[in-house]
């Protein structure tokens, strides 16, 4: 294999000789490398295959731009990444990595058939056809299309690394360090202010890893840059990111950089993140991005061996790497002269450099002259030969606007081309910055900020290595200490289309290499009336490859500028879209993933819960005990023990994620009546009321058990998931509607740990523990709450039931929670204590008719739907929602009503959800008149019971309605809610 | 119209595609119209063209400020589905999902519009309940929806992880067959090609500066750009800028407009077959006929036209797209945007007459609009062309936030106890 | 604490295990798990600030933002008409008393939140890269002083901060997000290790 | 991520400590039971929802826990000022003068 690496060129580290494998081929390369570098020095261009027509195609760049070059990166089960830019991807020892989309094979692919028949699909084919007939669509088309998406395989196991990310802040945020970057942080970082300084690529350095020959004050580019870097690691309030790429700018300069770490690391160490994404919040944004070489646009431009000359010349200064023995050079533009004097200057043979110029500098024809290398100036490429790797060109002359028809062959393995420069000014764009058009250049340049941010350098359309410095270092607050030699940047010409002398119908000119968007689609589509160019770029797909158009979009925008024959200024330029590069889910997934995905609330009581085989189910943010299985029992038979255990003994159920408010202030009767539906100036001290809140709309909110601790001070309990909502909507209406009210909120939920206890046995089991509180049913009625101390701790005890039987909410701060609970159950065995969860809690308080809110009411329900009229303060002038409750919908017959349902028969449980139609057999679609909201099987009344919202309801008691379900039509009694023990006696038991 | 076939491919092939003709004429305004409809996007579009096909009315220009299709037509997830609770939701939904069905031939245009099914994941008891109450209300309604099991839907969707530890672990799905995705450009590009067949004049970069009523308060026509254009009745749907238009009339909407964020990662082969969404963890996500993972992100939290999200809505949206699809976190974001998205109170539609005679909206259709795109489009030509709502959008009045008789998909959905 | 009716003693249990790795004290530092204390909101209104300060004996901070350290004792001004008032099981007593004398002299508001949060120590160089793994404020120096406090979030949880040296944080945070928490800060420490932000080039 | 000066802690401060609160400077009527529905309607529902300079409270639920007014340009997403609640709806001369 021949071996084109030259001596005494590169950065790349070759004391260490290491191999890596490309479709299964083994090569060698150094330390230093990228994969594209190394299978340049090794004479392979072929790389990949284009999206649609399975093109041959070789390197196209040597960075971030590259839009030919991807491969997969596979290092292992879970850690295969596809579509993996060959030129950014570092070397290591023992790298792997594959050609995508081809089959068999990348240098025979049967995809390719789709070249041959390219004149089938042009742009936007796919809305011309496969419409018939119809039913083809679904089961022959379509099905064939999806088969054929994609690049890279898709995944198949879970990643195996983890990320991280980090917030960030700096005064100065640099992005890029080029020359320009580093004169920013040079001079930014020079009075103490935080500067970061961010690169994508491995080394800092920018176009000056390129360029080893220029200098600056006195000193080799090289020499300059790692001078000025010492400076900046030495200063503490800088920091260097390298293998960090911006990717996207963000409001009030907020802006996303993600760190790579270990991608390039050979022995991957699996504690390390894989990537970080930091989140910068910068005071001053200076973008010295850069500018990316740009093709042009003629027949046969996609050959593997055609290539931007800039990447040439990085593959020779860089890494020391040849990108052909004999090497033509086509440009309108003085740039790709540098690069053909470097190769020629490194022993390649440069065939000839083919400029579309008539009048070229006299200094680099002198200079080409000098080194024997012809120029044919006034000359166009016509086409390009070969199949795997380009072998010729053909030229021909170009005058007046004519191309001659005499061609002429030129012999050469590789072709490099520039058609001008773009700035990158994807950052800015991202940070909505306004774009002006500057011809000269032919691209587009920043124009007006949005945020606080200088574009310096290249980027800013300012080109050249001293105005670069210049700009940047004044950019950094400083002025330009710089003195540079350097040959003139030059200037160039910007084309559309090449002229040619061959019909351009019949001719490929890529414009977008990757997704195959040739010059003919592109003025296809402004044929077919597409004028914006954001419908170009869509009815074409150019500039939406994984390049995301970096080399393509400004040719694109002036081959349908010329096409629409508007001015390029008018048809506006696509929009540049966050991320700058791709950039892997998992960067922004950072930390969150698996456990650390999102809280996971747990009570005090949970651990003893998880200790004794609960099943859990999570309720918003907390999990919850829902049953207590014992041995094989499911659901159905531990909820059945459990409601019968709590029925005729004792039941303890950890009731500690109900949401609690302490309500404090003089005031704090008055703010509850505007809360709360219910009146509370009344309410005794030491009493208890349930509570029901409503949205202003009227519809039901939330509702709790509430307790008059003081003439001053309430204890509000919420629903678990209410919490949060009530509180701000408190807050809400307390400093915006009524700030003079003398009351505060305070959020209690994990101050306290609340045992309930259920059950005949409830207070015999509680008393003996009890300091300062008579528990005896006249002292202590129901809904009534107490002070006092249990076990010597402090405690607020609540008589109140969601069982319908003796119950007692015990209230004591969280951290004794556990030690209580155990406590009481170790008491309680005596009485047959039982630990329930939610699923009995349901069916216990289904069988009392008292309603969840969020199951049996939806977000539409008014309290009198509801059968809640009860709770509503009747003299009150006003509460939150009191005024919707009296619009005209709400009062109109025909409402929806809570009622019970009792099956015919009654081992039928209904479904929870399902539809209530008034008479069976209707046929599809019925008129469904309610729904099931719950539905329990009661082992106390032995039969399956329900509730349900039943339009006019309440008034149809008695009347039978029918549930079709798939199988069999369902037939139930309309009856009160209250299935069991409806005069409420169990409570009174002693 | 030259219709659209492999034939009429294969036949301009030999032309080297150069005998197409325009897709749409670019129309100068004339000075006045039966019908003017404000917004070019799908909706518009295809009120514009089912006013010329089906209510015999072809005088109708659409104006529109931008491009057409520029707006949330081409910025989002491209979901279609109809599996929703109330009536009128079904109703609405299924109306334009049977729209959907036979689009492509109808426009003569491929919208690509795959039935490949759309999954909705249960993470919670309560949304098992609710996702149950959906199914049973959708099988009497005649919509299809049912109910995989966590097992089920891992054989319909094989990169979802169902394992029970997960924070939100899969309880099981509801799946409706019929829903899918289409090609979003190709439904505004299809509507474009076929009304302006029909005769309507579509014309771009002229924004609606102003709405003129005459002395009796009935519309007159609208102040563009290029001068003022007349007609007596005037569709507006504008989606995020409806508030905007609706004041030029001098009336004001239940209406607040947010940022919505979409992505795409880079192009893969096939791995999702169906949609994917999970309302608990805000995650919707299918794969393109090109390979991307399509991705739909929450809105931010405040009012805004910047078409700009924040980047931690991103991070929160790809947190739970590979909580749900572990495999997904290698896979790379190629490309993120921004659409501004108009919701009202009870976030369903307002689409029907105004207070304004002669003045008609389409708007308020918040995170769903595309799924509706032919439905709407074909309910606002109706009710522009009789002066009434048709039955199946008698509903979405203006009114019923007066009266309180809103439909609340989301409330219906309450978070849980 | 001790019953005096069954002389049964009931144990405290924060919920909380920290992972060794934040526990070991390394040069960089790491984490600890502040003991039961005693904590209470007080709001009332920023005028009467002179009046409860001489009421109550207690050195409360007179800005939005700031604290006041003395002994065993922290006092954070977190907005205008809010105190958090932290100390050790010591004062227990002696606070009851104080805030019962202060409820009955002035309109305000005394809530006891001793077991709603939990506190932890985060200190060392690596303190503002732990905090800042989560938390999204500038926590340099000179931004965020020594002695300055406020309500802020940590990833998915809110947390209250507080700066008591160069590197030592407090950090509140409520029960039941305490584990979730500390399972962050876990890794954050552990991924500190193998991070080595601005470190140079390994070539 | 939007930065917010909350006029109480009297810093700027990172978006995800603060809650959007809707439209600013729509009282609740003192009485709605003298409303008739479309006036309550209008409290209820009707936003302004400009495009430009909108008025609109916040809430720094995860800071000082204050609701306070912005003034916002929604086409930038640009703060004009934000300033504590039960303060004055600021006049449009105050504005253009901060904008400058």
């Amino acid at each position: 294999m021949k071996n084109f690496r030259k001596t005494g060129r590169g950065r790349i580290r070759r004391a260490r000789l290491i191999s890596f494998t490309f479709d299964d081929r083994q090569y060698q390369g150094f330390v230093g490398d990228t994969l594209a570098s190394a299978l340049l020095a090794n004479g392979v261009h072929l790389i990949g295959r284009s999206f649609k027509y399975h093109r041959p195609r070789g390197f196209l760049g040597a960075g971030s731009e590259e839009a030919n070059a991807l491969v997969t990166f596979d290092r292992g089960p879970g850690r295969v990444t596809s579509n993996v830019r060959a030129t950014t991807l570092e070397l290591f020892d023992g790298l792997v990595a594959y050609s995508q989309n081809n089959y068999p094979n990348l240098k025979f692919d049967l995809g390719a058939i789709n070249d041959i028949f390219s004149m089938m699909f042009p742009a936007g084919f796919y809305n011309k056809t496969f419409m018939w007939p119809k039913s083809f669509w679904d089961k022959v088309y379509e099905p064939v299309i999806r088969k054929l998406a994609g690049l890279g395989p898709a995944p198949t196991e879970a990643d195996a690394d983890h990320y991280a990310s980090l917030y960030g802040h700096c005064e100065v945020l640099v992005v890029g360090a080029g020359p320009a970057g580093i004169a920013a942080a040079l001079a930014a970082s020079e009075k103490g202010d935080r500067v970061i300084l961010a690169d994508e690529q491995n080394e800092l350095g920018g176009s000056l890893l390129s360029n080893p020959e220029a200098r600056i004050d006195g000193q080799l580019a090289w020499q300059w840059l790692d001078k000025s870097l010492e400076t900046l690691w030495l200063r503490k309030n800088v920091t260097l990111l390298s293998r960090t790429t911006v990717i996207g700018y963000y409001h009030d300069n907020f802006l996303g950089l993600v760190e790579r770490l270990t991608d390039h690391q050979g022995d991957i160490n699996p504690a390390s993140p894989r990537e970080c994404l930091h989140r910068i919040r910068a005071g001053k944004v200076i973008l010295a991005a850069g500018a990316i070489e740009r093709p042009l646009v003629f027949a046969g431009n996609d050959r593997p061996g055609v290539m931007l000359a800039s990447a040439a010349q990085t593959y020779l200064n860089r890494y020391g790497v040849a990108v052909g023995d004999n090497v033509a050079v086509f440009t309108s533009h003085d740039s790709a002269y540098e690069t053909a004097f470097d190769l020629s200057d490194a022993g390649v043979k440069i065939s000839s450099i083919i400029d579309l110029r008539a009048d070229v500098s006299e200094i680099l024809l002198q200079q080409a002259h000098e080194r024997g290398i012809a120029v044919l100036t006034g000359t166009v490429v016509c086409g390009t030969k070969g199949r795997l790797r380009i072998t010729g060109v053909r030229v021909a002359k170009f005058q007046n606007q004519k191309v001659s028809n005499g061609t002429e062959h030129i012999a050469c393995d590789c072709l490099l081309m520039t058609g001008g420069w773009t700035p990158s000014v994807h950052l800015f764009s991202h940070s909505k910055g306004s774009l002006k058009w500057q011809d000269d250049i032919g691209a587009a340049v920043p124009d007006m900020a949005n945020e606080n941010t200088l574009s310096v350098g290249a980027c800013n359309g300012t080109f050249g290595l001293s105005a670069g410095l210049e700009e940047g270092s004044i950019a950094g607050g400083g002025g330009n200490p710089f003195r540079t030699e350097e040959t003139e940047f030059g200037t160039g010409q910007t084309w559309q289309t090449l002229p040619t002398n061959r019909d351009p119908s019949r001719i490929k000119a890529f414009v977008d290499f990757q997704n195959d968007v040739t010059e003919k689609d592109i003025n296809l589509a402004v044929l077919e009336g597409f004028k914006s160019i954001e419908h170009v770029k869509r009815y074409t797909t150019t500039g939406m490859a994984t390049d995301q158009g970096k080399t393509s979009n400004l040719n694109a925008v002036q081959i349908a500028s010329k096409a629409i024959q508007i001015p390029v200024q008018k048809i506006g330029l696509t929009t540049f879209r966050p991320p700058f590069t791709p950039t892997s889910f998992g960067a922004l997934v950072g930390h969150r993933a698996d456990d650390l995905f999102d809280v996971t609330r747990k009570t005090s009581i949970d651990g003893w819960a998880d200790d004794n085989g609960a099943v859990f189910e999570p309720v918003s943010l907390w999990r919850r005990a829902r049953y207590f299985p014992q041995g094989n029992e499911d659901m159905h038979a531990a909820v059945a023990r459990e409601c019968k255990a709590t029925r005729n003994e004792l039941g303890i159920f950890d009731a500690s994620t109900l949401g609690k408010i302490e309500v404090v202030g003089p005031d704090a009767a008055k703010f509850m009546n505007l809360m709360y539906t219910n009146p509370w100036t009344m309410l005794a001290i030491g009493r208890c009321r349930y509570g029901l809140m409503l949205h202003e709309d009227g519809y039901i909110m939330d509702d709790g058990v509430i307790g008059r601790l003081a003439d001053d001070r309430f204890h509000v309990t919420t629903t678990t998931g209410g919490a949060p909502r009530v509180l701000r909507m408190m807050e809400d209406y307390l400093q915006t509607e009524w700030p003079d009210l003398n009351v505060w909120l305070t959020s209690t939920t994990e101050q306290w740990a609340v045992i309930a206890l259920n059950g005949p046995h409830a207070r015999k089991l509680l008393e003996p523990f009890i300091d300062g509180i008579d528990l005896g049913p006249e002292a202590f009625p129901h809904m009534a709450v107490r002070e006092g101390t249990i076990f010597g701790v402090e405690t607020r005890l609540f008589r109140v039931s969601f069982s319908g039987e003796l119950g007692f909410e015990i209230n004591v701060p969280a951290h004794y929670g556990r030690a209580l609970w155990e406590k009481l159950f170790n008491a309680g065995k005596a009485y047959g204590i039982t630990p329930y969860g939610t699923e009995t809690m349901h069916v216990l308080r289904a069988e009392k008719g008292y309603i969840i809110v969020g199951q049996d009411t939806d977000g539409t329900i008014t309290p009198d739907d509801a059968g809640m009229s009860w709770a509503i303060g009747k003299k009150k002038p006003d509460f939150v929602g009191k005024r919707s409750l009296a619009r005209a919908d709400i009062q109109a017959p025909g409402r929806k009503q809570l009622v019970g349902l009792l099956t015919t028969d009654p081992n039928i449980v209904l479904e929870e959800g399902a539809q209530i139609v008034a008479t069976p057999g209707q046929s599809v679609p019925m008129t469904m008149i309610g729904h099931v909201t719950s539905s329990y099987w009661s082992t106390t009344l032995n039969r399956s019971i329900a509730l349900a919202v039943v339009k006019s309801g309440r008034a149809q008691t008695g009347s039978n309605i029918y549930v079709p379900m798939p199988e069999k039509t369902h037939e139930a009694k309309i009856c009160a809610t209250v299935f069991y023990d409806p005069k409420g006696e169990r409570l009174n038991v002693v | 119209m030259v219709k659209y076939s492999a034939g009429s491919l294969f036949a301009n092939a030999l032309h080297g595609h150069k005998k197409w003709p325009k897709q749409w004429p670019d129309a100068a305004p004339k000075t006045s119209y039966d019908v003017i409809i404000v917004g070019a996007g799908g909706h518009g579009l295809g009120a514009a063209y089912y006013l010329a096909k089906k209510y015999g009315i072809t005088n109708v220009a659409v104006i529109e400020k931008g491009w057409l299709g520029g707006g949330n037509t081409g910025r989002n997830t491209t979901i279609i589905r109809s599996n929703y609770l109330y009536d009128e939701s079904a109703r609405i939904y299924d109306h334009a999902v049977d729209l959907w069905d036979g689009l492509s031939q109808e426009l003569n245009y491929n919208v690509m519009f795959s039935k490949r099914g759309v999954l909705m994941l249960a993470h919670s008891v309560h949304d098992v309940q609710s996702f149950q109450r959906h199914i049973h209300a959708n099988r009497l309604n005649g919509v299809d929806n049912q109910w995989l099991s966590p097992e089920e839907a891992k054989a319909f969707c094989p990169p979802l992880d169902i394992s029970p530890g997960a924070r939100y672990p899969v309880m099981g799905a509801a799946l409706q067959r019929r829903a899918g995705t289409a090609r979003h450009d190709t439904v505004a590009w299809g509507y474009a090609r076929a009304a302006a067949a029909l005769g309507v004049d579509i014309i771009q970069n002229c924004a609606v500066t102003g709405i003129k009523r005459g002395t009796d308060g009935a519309v007159r026509g609208v102040e563009t750009e290029r001068g003022f254009i007349g007609a007596n009745k005037i569709g507006v749907s504008a989606a995020g800028n409806s508030s905007v238009l609706m004041q030029m009339a001098g009336l004001r909407f239940p209406l607040e407009s947010y940022p919505l964020q979409a992505l795409v990662s880079e192009p893969v082969k096939p791995v999702m077959p169906c949609v994917v969404m999970s309302n608990s963890v805000h995650a919707y996500i299918s794969q393109s006929d090109k390979g991307e993972l399509v991705i739909g992100a929450g809105t931010d939290q405040y009012i805004s036209y910047s078409q700009r999200g924040a980047l931690h809505i991103l991070e929160h949206t790809l947190a739970s797209i590979c909580e749900i699809f572990p495999i997904f976190k290698r896979m790379r974001m190629l490309r993120s945007w921004g659409g501004v998205v108009d919701v009202t109170p009870d976030r369903s539609p307002i689409l029907g007459k105004t207070p304004v005679p002669g003045l008609y909206v389409n708007c308020g259709w918040g995170t769903g609009g595309f799924k509706a795109t032919p439905g709407a489009g074909n309910l606002l030509a109706y009710t522009i062309a009789r002066d009434e709502p048709h039955p199946i959008n008698a509903p979405y009045t203006l009114e019923r936030f007066k009266g309180g008789r809103l439909i609340d998909e989301a409330a219906a959905a309450a978070v849980a106890h | 604490m001790l019953s005096e009716k069954t002389g049964i003693h009931l144990s405290i249990d924060q919920g909380v295990r920290l992972a060794p790795i934040l526990t070991n004290e390394t040069e960089i530092g790491g984490v600890r798990l502040i003991d039961e204390q005693v904590r209470y909101s007080l709001r009332f209104k920023p005028e009467d600030i002179a009046a409860v300060r001489k009421a109550s004996q207690l050195d409360l901070p007179a800005n939005i933002g700031m604290s006041s350290i003395k002994g065993g004792q922290l006092v954070l001004r977190l907005g205008p008409d809010e105190w958090l008032l932290i100390s050790d099981l010591s004062r227990a007593l002696a606070l009851k008393q104080t805030f019962a004398t202060l409820s009955s002299k002035f309109t305000c508001s005394v809530v006891d939140i001793s077991h709603r949060n939990l506190g932890f120590i985060v200190h060392g160089e690596n303190a503002e890269n732990i905090l800042n793994t989560g938390c999204p404020l500038d926590l340099s120096l000179h931004v965020f002083p020594v002695g300055k406090c406020t309500r802020t979030v940590y990833e998915n949880t809110e947390i209250i901060l507080l700066r008591k040296a160069e590197h030592e944080f407090h950090v509140e945070v409520w029960r039941s997000f305490a584990p979730y928490l500390s399972r962050f800060f876990e890794t954050s420490v552990t991924d500190k290790a193998q991070i080595r932000m601005g470190a140079r080039d390994d070539k | 991520m939007l930065l917010i000066k909350c006029p109480y802690c009297e810093e700027e401060r990172p978006e995800i400590e603060f809650s959007y609160a809707g439209e600013a400077h729509i009282v609740r009527p003192t009485d709605p039971s003298k409303m008739d529905d479309t006036a309550w309607a209008e409290y209820l529902f009707i936003r302004d929802n400009t495009r430009g300079v909108h008025y609109e409270r916040w809430y720094h639920i995860h800071g000082c826990a204050r609701f306070f007014n912005a003034v916002r340009d929604t086409i930038s997403d640009k703060f004009i000022m934000t300033y504590k609640m039960g303060l004055p709806r600021p006049a449009d001369v105050e504005i253009a003068k901060v904008k400058e």
